[in-house]
């Protein structure tokens, strides 16, 4: 069981190596939607410090959904996906895989980046670290709930914009949970039921997303 | 019983007239336009499907009549 | 072994076939023929489990394939009309990653040696997209070599192979059906297995299974 | 009792069920009606008007039932997707799809008169009130179902994609509501909310409820005109659909 999920993080890796300009786009998406707020709404430290959170965590949501369509899709048309379907293993641990391999190369270089780009927003280094924390500990539950949209809205036509439609509504609380973390640093109130919140629904996200993921996978092979 | 005294008043709505008969006019409009759309995308379809039928009867009819002239033209 | 009775298959609003049975016992092939769109892709996926039926059933060792699941995809071999190339790797490695990912056993030695027997040796360091067409389909079949699961499902196995390729590929079917093995494909060309008992069944003969429904 | 069910649903045909339906829908619209014009005719006519928001708190009798409506039309689509879903049967999805439009429908006007009880009340259009965030992302879960099933054109495959979403989101809409309440909590503190409803006398009581029997009814009566519709369009092809439409000639 855990050498399928190693194998399939493996080929994904991999492949996302070959690949790299898509890692580098996404990651580029996420500094350059971050550096353009402090250009739209003026240099005033106290500002972007209270904005800081959410700026980050939205642009962090925008990147994940950039690189979601292509989580199944290049394995849908060469037909690797098929094989993954007929693999005598259920379909969710291969998912499982897929999530974390996602998560590698599109959610962790945002985790790596967020303490560099939280200077530009004067954060404090408490904030900052939090910021990062709440980020490492979020971005799998983008990851995971990503996935049943990026499967549902697989060979479906619009497939992208449909996916944002999808799969943003239910990143909400990703968002109010990370984001909330970090203001409750600042604020001086404590990011500790935050960030348990947010682990909590990173568990959910990676460990049960799979399974809806799996059963659309399957409706879109058919 | 009635809580008014005067059809005025009861338009007036206490200053928040707008606003009360704003939300049901809306309410009231949309919940009478959502059964006349599909009222009316009924009769369509029905009248969509009795064509396609239609057409597809004579089609059937037509390759029957095929059938017969390709048998009588190897008999030939 | 395999068994499948009265399948029908609804694409759409058209019937591409109803009423399909056969019975395919170990060390037999079935070679499935009808014209493009009969539906014998359908067929296969559906012998896959991929498709579910629109009627009709499909057991493997008298048990439905719905029902058997996993049990029954450790049995089975599908080989899709899409070759499953990774285009980014090399044919080693997708080799290597295809049977790593089907949990099953392959080293490096037996990978190449395979790749050698498909006259890809010399190209197995060389991303796939560099390879022809053909070669593709060879880097694909490279799996058939070593494979052991009794029952293969190959969606035309032989397209954009050359004479030797094509040989080479039956010689394969014909080995995996002596070893008792069991094979269903489909191709447009008739080409003689060497070992094993071959039935034939052509789908969409009968205009008349075949219709809007 | 399982195996009842089954029995059950495989009755539930759209052949069988078509005629049902037709036969139904007149009863639900009277019903509507019924339970409509004494709903508004208590809540707008007979009901004093409240202490502290005067006249303006009659959009409540309008704007918590299709709130209601909004939520309950979720959970009732949601039921029908899982048993879709479970038992593979054509009438649970017909019936999904019918239902997700006039959920959608009752999302917006909630949103539109929480708006207008709004205006007078707090003095702004749109506070971000943790119902009225949650009231607009389960419009977007409605739109976000609706488009999906639209995108796909095999209808059993429209069905079961948008089943699988139908309950993702029924898992996430109390994770939602949780959490923007929580979001809300921290950022406006002591300010007016929703929940501070007026003091309801037995009239006003009397009125919601009436008002919101009226929505289920409606909604009950457009959702059966509505999978009529999906019926006759999906199984355009069957034999009962040609005599269908032969007999109306």
């Amino acid at each position: 069981m855990l050498s399928l999920i190693r194998a399939v993080i493996g080929r994904d890796l991999r492949l996302a190596m070959r690949r790299q300009a898509d890692i580098v786009a996404a990651t580029f998406f996420f500094i350059i939607v971050v550096s353009l707020f402090p250009l739209g709404v003026g240099p005033e430290p106290e500002q972007l410090r209270r904005m800081a959170p959410g700026v980050l965590w939205v642009a962090a949501l925008l990147a994940t959904m950039l690189s979601l369509p292509r989580l199944f899709a290049d394995d849908h048309r060469d037909g690797t996906l098929e094989q993954l379907a007929l693999a005598p293993q259920p379909l969710a641990l291969i998912v499982l895989g897929k999530v974390i391999a996602h998560w590698l190369f599109a959610g962790l270089p945002l985790v790596l980046l967020a303490p560099v780009l939280g200077i530009q927003f004067d954060l404090a280094e408490d904030a900052l670290a939090v910021l990062t924390l709440s980020l490492l500990i979020g971005t799998p539950a983008l990851s995971g709930i990503g996935a049943i949209g990026a499967a549902l809205t697989l060979g479906v036509r619009g497939g992208g914009v449909l996916l944002s439609l999808l799969v943003l509504p239910l990143y909400i609380p990703v968002l109010i949970f990370g984001a909330g973390a970090v203001d409750a640093t600042v604020t001086g109130l404590g990011a500790q039921a935050h960030l348990s919140l947010l682990g909590a629904l990173a568990l959910g996200g990676v460990f049960f997303a799979p399974w809806p993921t799996a059963a659309a996978l399957r409706v879109a092979l058919e | 019983m009635i809580h008014w005294n005067s059809l005025a008043e009861f338009l007036a709505m206490g200053r928040h007239g707008p606003y009360v008969w704003g939300s049901l006019l809306v309410m009231v409009l949309l919940m009478v336009a959502e059964p006349m759309l599909l009222l009316r995308g009924r009769s369509r379809l029905i009248a969509r499907l009795r064509r396609q039928h239609r057409a597809e009867a004579a089609e059937r009819g037509q390759a029957r009549a095929g059938d017969r002239s390709m048998a009588n033209w190897s008999n030939d | 072994m395999l068994e499948a009775s009265n399948l029908e298959c609804v694409r759409g609003e058209r019937r591409l076939f109803a009423g399909v049975s056969f019975r395919l016992a170990a060390g037999e092939m079935l070679a499935l023929q009808g014209r493009n769109g009969s539906g014998k892709t359908s067929l296969l996926r559906m012998l896959c489990g991929l498709t579910p039926a629109a009627s009709g059933e499909i057991r493997w060792c008298g048990r439905p394939i719905a029902r058997l699941g996993e049990e029954f995809r450790s049995a089975l071999c599908f080989l899709g009309h899409q070759n499953a190339i990774k285009e980014e790797l090399t044919p080693l490695e997708n080799l290597l990653a295809t049977a790593r990912l089907a949990q099953e056993a392959l080293d490096e030695e037996a990978a190449l040696a395979a790749l050698e027997l498909v006259g890809l040796l010399g190209r197995e360091d060389l991303a796939c997209r560099y390879l022809s067409q053909g070669q593709k389909r060879r880097a694909a079949l490279a799996r058939l070599v070593h494979e052991k699961r009794a029952l293969w499902v190959l969606d035309e196995p032989y397209v954009a192979l050359d004479r030797a390729a094509i040989d080479l590929v039956a010689g394969l079917v014909g080995a995996h059906l002596q070893r008792g093995g069991l094979a269903v494909l489909t191709t447009h060309q008739a080409v003689a297995v060497s070992a094993g008992s071959v039935r034939e069944l052509t789908l969409g003969d009968d205009a008349a299974s075949q219709q809007r429904l | 009792m399982s195996n009842r069910l089954i029995n059950w649903f495989r009755y539930a045909s759209p052949q069988s069920f078509y005629p049902l339906a037709g036969r139904m829908i007149p009863w639900f619209w009277g019903l509507a009606a019924i339970f409509g014009v004494a709903g508004l005719g208590i809540g707008f006519l007979l009901a004093p008007s409240d202490a502290q928001q005067g006249e303006g708190y009659r959009i409540i009798f309008l704007h918590v039932p299709a709130s209601w409506m909004s939520m309950f039309i979720y959970l009732v689509m949601a039921f029908w997707a899982a048993t879709g879903l479970a038992f593979n049967t054509r009438l649970s999805g017909m019936m999904a799809s019918a239902l997700a439009p006039t959920g959608a429908l009752f999302a917006f006007l909630s949103l539109w008169t929480g708006a207008l009880w709004g205006k007078p009340m707090w003095g702004t259009w749109w506070v971000w009130d943790a119902r009225l965030t949650s009231e607009l992302i389960l419009l977007f879960l409605y739109i976000g179902f609706i488009a999906l099933q639209a995108a796909i054109d095999d209808p059993r495959r429209a069905d079961r994609a948008g089943a699988i979403l139908a309950l993702v989101g029924v898992v996430n809409i109390p994770i939602i509501y949780f959490s923007v309440q929580w979001w809300n909590t921290l950022h406006q503190g002591a300010s007016v909310s929703l929940t501070k409803a007026p003091s309801m006398a037995a009239m006003m009581l009397w009125g919601m409820l009436l008002c919101a029997l009226a929505c289920w009814m409606y909604s009950i009566a457009v959702a059966l005109m509505r999978v009529r519709v999906i019926m006759l369009e999906r199984e355009r092809h069957t034999d009962w659909v040609r005599a269908l439409l032969r007999g109306k000639e």
